[in-house]
Order: C-alpha cells, then structure tokens, then sequence
C-alpha cells in the first residue's frame, strides 16, 4: 500500500472512450484484489428547464435521450452561456450533424480555423437531405459543440464562430 | 407488432393525455415542441424531448420534415398526431408509414375520403348512413343550385367542398337570397381553401350535434362508444359536451349505433373516428366524419369506464379489440367545460402568465389541463388551456357537480371562460337539456345585453 | 325532515369533502373551525363560518358547547362529525340530537356500544359475526390469561379494553412472555385511558386487515358495498388502502356481506360504518366497528359508483335507501394513497408552508385535499395532506395510475411522503398483492436500511 | 325640479332601521314617479381573508351568515385594526351577546363608561349559560362593538377599553 497504486493509463482512457461511445454512465471491472471504476456525469437538458417553477415535475434523467445529451462535455450554465454567445452558430433544424462531407474526408473546419461568411461549417441530415450548414460571419471557429452522428434538436448550439 | 417508443406529435392537454396513456402501458414518450413550449408540462413529463422548430405552428407542429426527423432520431416507433395540427393529413399519415413508423390513426385513404366532404357524404350514403337531402355533389351552375333547393325546400345551405370551421357556408332563407349566398359562398371558397367548390343541402333550423364515437381493430371489429352532444357551439366552436345526449335513447343509440359500425366494417375503416350528425325531431343528419382523436372524448371515457387513447394504442400495435358491442356500458352521465384563455364575454385572447392555477379535486371530478401555476399560456396557439369533466349517476348531479367545481377552480392572471360556464350551469333551459346548436350564441348574446 | 343546512364539525380534507356533497345536494354549509384554520379551503369555501376557539382542539374541534353555539347561532338543521375529533362521541351525538340538531351518524348506543371494545365484540359474537378466538371478557386474573392463552395457543395479543391506536396492547409469543405482556399492557391501560381491564386474544401472525363498508336507513335496510383491503399500516396508522381486497372473490365477498348486513339489521344500525376483520387463510375475525365515515372511504366510492357522504345524508334526512343489495355492482379497481406532511424516512411531521401545490389530473385519478399554493399546514392537528385516489379496469392498471399521478404530483415547501408512496407501488410484492399487516413496517425498515 | 326634492327623514330612519333589523341589504319603494332607495354595505368577514392567496376561491357573500355580520358598520380594514387594539376585549366563546343583565333593564356599560378591572362589560349566552364578560383593565369604554342579540364567533371584537 505505501508502493501507492498501480494503474495503466492508457487502459483507463480505452474504458473513457467505451463509456463515451456506448453512451453508458459507469463501468467498472473487478479482478482479484484490482477494482476500476470510470464513471461521467451527463449533462442535464439545457436552457429550457430555467423557465420551470422549482416545485413541478422534472423529466427523469433519460440517458437514451439524444436530445438531451447533444452537448458533450460542458455543464448546464456554460451551454446556457454558448446559447447566448454572439458567435453562436445554431441548428436551424431537427437533424444529425456531419462535420464530415464524407466518411474518411477531413472536416469541413477544425478548431482555431479561420472561416469567411458563407463557408461551410458542418451538414445537418434531415429526411437524407445533407443541409450545409454555413458561417453567419467571417471569423475563427473556437468551439465545436458537436460530433459527427450527433442528434440536433432546433435551435441547439452547434459551434461558437467569432 | 409492439409499440415500446410513441412521438407525441402535439402540444397542451392532449399532448399530456396521450403522455399518460402511454407512461401507464409502460410506453416510453417523445415530445416534440416548439421553443415557445420549452417550459410545456407535457414537455418536462416525456421521456425525451425535441425542439423541432420556432413559435409559428407551420415551422414547427406543421413540419413535417422536422417530426419524422425527431422520430428517427429518437428511435420512436410511433406517431400519435393528436387532434388539430397534422391529425387529418393524409400526406402525413402516408409519410409516417412510408417511413416505417406506426401512425397512430386511420388509414392514410380514409382519413383523404373523410377530408373531402363530398367524397365522405357520397362514401356514407352508398354505406347505408342517414344523411341530410341536398346536392349529390359540388353545383355545376346556380341553376342546378335553384333546382335543388327547390328539390329539398328552403331555408338551405352553401358550403365549400373543402370548407371547415364556417368558412365559405351561407344560408339562403329562400329563393330571392340563393344568388348572393351562393357568389358568397363561392368567392370565400376560393379565398380560403383556392377551390370554388360548392354544394348544397337543406338547412335544419333547429339541430341538435350528436356525434357517435368509433373504433376498430384491424380484424375487421368495429364497435361504438355511444354518442356525444355537442350543440353547445358558439361560432363552430365546442364549449360544453355531454355524453350521452339528453334527447337520446337506449333504442335510438343502438339503432344509429348498428348503422355506422356496419357501414365502417365495410369500409375498412382503422382506430378511433367519431361521425357528426345533425340531429332534429328524431332524424340523424351525417355531416362529417373526424378521423382523429376528438377535444371532447373524456365525456365517453367516463360513461363507458375505458382509456380510448390506450385502445387507439392497442389497435395500432396490432391487437385485437378483445370485447363486442354487447360488453359496453353506459353508466350515468358526463359533462365536459372547455375552458380557454378569452375573455368570458367578447372572447378575445387572453395569453399570458398564470399567477395561480388550482384545480377542483374530489369524486367524479377530472381535469385535462397543461396549466400550472407560474406557466406562461403563448400567444400562437389554440386558447384552450383546461378540460373540466365531471361524472355523475345522473344528468342533475353532474351539473350540480360542475358548479361546484368550476366554483373551486382558479385560473388567476389571465381571462378565462370558467364565468361563462358557470353561466351555463345554471341556466333553467341548459338544466333541462332543451336546447340546439343556435341556444349557446343566444345565451351568450342575452348575457351580454343584460349585463 | 328536510335537512337545509349542515354545520361541519370537522377540518382538513373530510371538511372539504363533505361540504362539497352538501353544495351539489343543494344544502348550505356551515364551517367551524379553530383560529388556525381561519384560511383553510372548507372556511373559505362554506357558506358560513364561525371561529370557535383557539388552535388546540380540545377548545376547539372538540369544544361540544361551542359547535352546538354556532349551530344554534347559524340555524343548523344537522351536524356531521366527519372522522376523528367528536366522530365517536356518543356524549356527543346525544347532545347533537338533545338540542334538536339531526347527528350525520349512527344511534349514540351503538357509537357507545362500539366504542367499548369487549360489548361490540359480545354483540357481535351475538349476531353471528366472525370473531377471533380470545377471551370472553376483561380478563380477571393473570391466571386467567395462562389459561386463555393454553387454549387459543400461542402467539397471543393481550389488550386494553378501553384502547386505541395500538396504546396498551403487547404481544407473548410463548408462555415465558406472558406475565410481562400481561403487566405492560395493563399499567399502558391504565396510562393512556385510566383503566386497566384487558383482554386477551390469539394473535394472528401474518393477517390482513380487511374491512366491509355498510350503509343502513331507518326503514330496516341495510346494505354492503363491499370490502376494502387497508394491511398496509405502519404503526396501526393506515397508509394505502384498496378496493377490493387482491385475495377476496365475489363469494367470499358475498358470504361476509350477507353475515354482516344481517347482524346489522338485527342490531338495528343507522347510517354508515365499518367492519374490521383481522383475516388470514381464508378467514375473518371481528376486530372493531368503526360507527363513522371513514378516511379511506374513497375507494368504496370509485368501485361503486356512489357517493357515500350523500348517502349519508339522505339516509340521515329520513329517506331509504332506494335500492338493493343486488343494485350494487362493484366496477375496476380503487387504491388510495393517503399523503402525510412527514418526512417519508423518518416520518417525522413537517408541518409549514406550501410554497407549490400541483395536483394531477387526467382520467380515473381523485384527489381529495384542502391544500393549496401558499397555504400553510398547521402543526396542531393529523398530518394527513392529501388523498390521492385512482380506479382503473384492473388493479395493474390502477397501480399505473397511480406511479404516473404520484410523479405528476408537487407538494413544495413541505416534506410528503409521496416518495414512499411511489416506491412502494414500484414495489414488486406490492404489485402482487402479496402483503400482510406487517409487510409495510417491514418494507420501510428494508428501504431505510438499504438508504 | 328647481323647487328642489321633497324628502321625510323619518321615513328613511325608519327603512333604514328594517334594513339593519332585518339583515337586508337594499329596500326600495316606488309610488307614482316617488322613489327611495336606502342600501347598506355589509362589511366583509374580518382578518382570516389576509392569508387567502388572491386567486383562490372566496365564499359567496352569504346574508344570512351571522358570524360575517357581527361586526356592523366598520370597514373591513377597521376591523382588522381593531382585533389589534390594546385595549381590546374579544369573546372568549362563540355565542350571543347581551348588553344588559335583562331584557328592559339599562345596559352594563355605555359608551365612555369608567370602568374598574373586573367589573361586567357584557355577557355571552351559550349553550344557555350565560358567560360575564370582565373588563380586563382599568378605563374607558371607548368602542362598543356589538348589540343585545348579536351572534358572536371565538376572538370576535366586543368593545374596547383604554
């Protein structure tokens, strides 16, 4: 015990990456005397729960809900805040994103590219029609809220262009 | 085929309703919603929810590209459509199908047959279904108009054959007012619905609405809930419902009852659907059918003792009715109240915050409502905020029961029609059941003269 | 005798739920109540109210010369006494009837006979009830006691004769435990009612508390409207009560109701009351009567189709009854859940203010309650809250009901224990029906333990 | 018109008296084109309605309900005020008042009385006892609150003493 514990990282972030791709909450392996346990908290639903008297019924937790889990990693307040964002590039639509014109392709635009108006910054599939989704403004992309194969509800921040 | 995942495609109270029917079979929700109804009650009690679009209803609860986006998204596996909204698209029905979801309804070509109400009139009246005399179809020239008002005597009525809600109907009281009813009724056709196609009928000059409520399985067993009267309208608008009608009997409810199941076997006819009638001095008139979910079907819930929307669930998934006519009861009486969001006198809108909500509670009491207090009524859509249904053993104790209730309930910082129906309750002529569909615009014009 | 006015001797829920039969029968109403009720619903709903005293109920709920002023004062042609407070004083009801005020009850001898434990268990082992094999009396002696107990055969139950509410009442599994039982319950006895007589009966080790609902004129009928099931208590305080009881059928049903409606009618019993019989592998035994309406009342309601405080108060106004036994048909399935301002683990009482009060609604689902936004629940009295009351088809589909109306229910401000209530109706014994008197002790040990 | 209206004071004393006699709210008579009207405001029930949230339902006005009628001309706001006086004295029982030992007989106290601590102010009939109301100071009678036959509720005013 005083050697402290033994750990392998990189067996922790394969267990992080499973847990984000099978959009599980925890996981947790035992062997012998050896416990891993990884777990995340998922984002609650944003905005929209600001307009709600604190006594009336809260939606249970859905972990199945695409919807309500299509902003990865940021707490509540900071998608409240993106929300507001002067930047903000926002869904104009129900869809799936694609940050991808194709799988295998690069994307469209990373992190810390410089983007003028009318460039394409990502698709949004809905009903099979890849809708282009484009920049408002010229500027840098500083946040990419999304995934490719993410669900997009109306309305819902998509990247942060400023 | 087993329905674990339903897309409620609507919004207020009958978003709710359909929300508790299928949390109580074990079925999982989807809400979809306009940004205008991110607070929405049915919106917090979903299992999931999807913004599908802004405020105006055509960019959201009408987009239809947007809630077959979100039912795949969500993985539903079936659409309720409600009432209003996209319930008696036939496009959209054909579309939810197309895309591989139940639809929870009719089937796409009926609820295209009902829509068109030439077509219905005809389909009904080759299925042996009473109907009001008038024109066999849309009036080639006024001439024809002449010959058959004259046919089936005056007062008579032109309307638009792809009319609704009172647009493109005038009446002409005799001959001399035909040419004018009929440019009129042309000319608002046109405007409203971009077809200038219309026919005629006898006018009745003192109906009662009785409405007769259907389902079928898709065995081919189609069975009636009983009727509902609906004469209290105030410009084509429902505002008090009973089930059953005060004027009705046992035999007389059979009798229509036996009709219209026979003719809907032989249609092929899918789910829940209610046929309207005309009724006056013991003759049903057949005007339109509904091939949704109706505003006002607690009111046979109550006196039949089922869950219509849980049986509009079942069918959809498939199964098999599981009882006949024979096995359905009617037990004491029921009344349902629309209360909306208007003033209670000139009826203009009255969105906007509700300070207090409190709804009326003990035996024989329930309520459809989204309201709570704090929630904001948004301005872009139907007034109607609360469904107020009482049951009693008897016609009397239900009316005595909605005056106390409605006496009970608060809807504080907007307008509502809860006075006007407290109104109601306790006119001499509504207590004894005497009363057409022309009684609740008199009353609400007496009540305005006297102050 | 026409009863026109009705003085409430009584607050909370049943206050309310008695006024509101009296307004739909067209009766007035008169609330009295402490100055810690002055803004409860029934004061503010009633026609009248009068003040009579101070927050403790002994100078007030139970302050007979000041409810017989404000009867008097108002014109009061009847008082109903509701459940709890004077509800079984017979003291009371003579004074009620002395004064020439109708009393909403039984005949003061029978709430008298009843309310002495030993005379309604000789009365009814009289007339043909079911009873627990125990001692025929007070026991005389410790001696006594031994051999009683040698001959019901151990476990048994000796208990305060004079009691209530589980005061002076022990258990000996064996012989060795006996004497102790014996002195504990005696000196509890002689504590809590300033009498030590007890008496002695087998105890039943895993019963159900199932009790029967009857209803008498003062013409000679006597009617059941069958059973409800209440073996979920904790600390002999009722907490989920159904109709029917998940083990009973329509024969056994049958079999008790025509031995009890028999014994009644020989009795001569007036108005409402109850049974309650200990029953365990398929047999019943008397334990008490309760000569009053009950909380759990509702879900008699629901099943039946009638209102029981109306029948109450026909019954007390002189009428018959009007039907048969055969007349009542029992319909679906009841549950209540009775919501209690506690905390739902530790059950301490949290009484204050309900900043959110959101009742639910939709079909098949009561709720009777005096709690509304902003009212603040006084520390004086019952913590009972609310009653939520379901009916569906099925039991399955009642306890459904019931999961999505506790979730739709908010109770801010306050601790409720609607969270216990929605974990045991998640409860998988529960869903079963499979649960004695002590499954709920039992059950809230498990949750409290399992945190 | 000009010569001004003709009235008889005594006829309007004598309708308002009926009016206060018998619980009515408005009288009127009409002869030929003569008309008198006398109408009186009852005053609300006292301080209960301060903790009734405004959107919740309030009793109907109900005339014949002694209890919200005890308290005769003041407004509702005095009332309030007066349950708060120092020198209240409130009835300790619900029951009838009486101002004088026997019907004919003078009153115990009249309005600007001394009075001792002690000494009987009123009495207050119930279940046919009659119940000495003492004044529980020294002073003045200030405000008499009641009349003989007035029904009183728990913590009604009766007078005021200072």
């Amino acid at each position: 015990m005083s050697n402290g514990i033994q750990f392998d990282p990189e067996a922790i972030r394969a267990l992080a990456q499973i847990l984000k791709d099978t959009d599980l909450t925890e996981i947790e392996l035992v062997e012998k005397d050896s416990r891993i346990r990884v777990a995340r908290t998922l984002p609650p639903a944003p905005a929209m729960q600001m307009a709600w008297p604190a006594g009336l019924p809260q939606a249970a937790p859905a972990p199945a809900a695409p919807a309500a889990m299509a902003s990865p990693a940021p707490a509540a307040e900071e998608s409240i805040d993106l929300a507001k964002h002067p930047g903000l590039v926002a869904s104009p639509m129900v869809g799936v994103a694609y940050l991808a014109p194709e799988p295998g392709q690069p994307p469209f635009v990373a992190l810390g590219s410089r983007v003028t108006q009318g460039q394409t910054l990502l698709l949004v599939e809905a009903m099979k029609t890849f809708n282009q989704i484009k920049a408002p403004r010229a500027g840098t992309v500083t946040r990419i809220l999304i995934e490719t194969g993410t669900p997009v509800e109306y309305g819902e921040p998509l990247m942060i262009v400023e | 085929m087993k329905i674990g995942k339903v897309l409620i495609a609507n919004r207020g109270e009958i978003a709710l309703r359909i929300h508790r029917a299928c949390q109580e079979m074990g079925i999982r929700t989807v809400a979809v919603h306009s940004t205008a109804d991110a607070a929405a009650m049915h919106v917090r009690l979903a299992d999931e929810s999807v913004c599908i679009g802004p405020p105006p209803a055509r960019e959201s609860y009408l987009n239809v590209a947007a809630i077959l986006s979100a039912a795949a998204i969500t993985g539903a596996d079936a659409i309720h459509p409600g009432y209003g909204f996209l319930s008696e698209n036939a496009n959209f029905a054909e579309m939810v199908e197309a895309h591989g979801f139940v639809f929870i309804g009719p089937r796409p070509e009926h609820i295209r047959m009902m829509g068109d109400k030439i077509a219905a009139k005809d389909a009904m009246r080759r299925l042996g279904v009473p109907l009001v005399p008038g024109s066999p179809g849309a009036l080639a020239s006024l001439e024809e108009a002449r010959q058959v008002a004259a046919e089936v005597k005056y007062p008579v009525l032109i309307k638009a054959a792809a009319g609704g809600g009172g647009r493109g109907m005038k009446v002409a009281r005799d001959e001399s007012e035909l040419e004018e009813a009929w440019r009129v009724a042309r000319t608002e056709a046109k405007a409203a619905f971009g077809d200038d196609a219309v026919y005629l009928e006898k006018y009745l000059d003192r109906p009662r609405h009785i409405e007769l409520q259907v389902l079928a399985d898709t065995h081919g067993h189609v069975v009636h809930f009983g009727e509902r009267d609906c004469s209290l309208q105030r410009r084509h608008q429902k505002l008090v419902e009973e089930a059953g009608s005060p004027v009705l009997d046992a035999a007389q409810r059979n009798a229509l009852g036996a009709q219209v199941t026979r003719a809907l076997q032989q249609l092929g006819y899918r789910n829940a659907g209610t046929l309207e009638f005309l009724w006056q001095d013991g003759q049903f008139a057949f005007i339109e059918m509904n091939t949704r979910l109706q505003v006002e079907h607690p009111v046979t819930e109550m006196v039949c003792g089922i869950d219509l929307v849980k049986e509009q669930l079942r069918v959809a998934a498939g199964e098999r009715l599981g009882y006949g006519q024979s096995e359905i009861r009617f037990q004491g009486h029921a009344i349902e109240c629309r209360i909306t969001a208007e003033n209670p006198d000139t009826f203009l809108p009255s969105p906007g915050r509700v300070t207090t909500y409190h709804a009326p509670g003990g035996l024989g009491v329930r309520v459809d409502s989204a309201l709570y207090s704090g929630y904001a009524v948004p301005p872009h859509y139907d007034s109607l905020i609360a469904k107020l249904v009482v049951h009693g053993a008897t016609r009397a104790e239900a009316i005595a029961r909605l005056r106390r209730s409605l006496a009970e309930m608060v809807v504080d910082g907007i307008e509502t029609t809860l006075p006007l129906h407290l109104a109601i309750m306790e006119d001499p002529e509504f207590q004894a059941g005497d009363y057409t569909i022309h009684w609740l615009e008199q009353f609400v014009a007496r009540r305005n003269a006297g102050g």
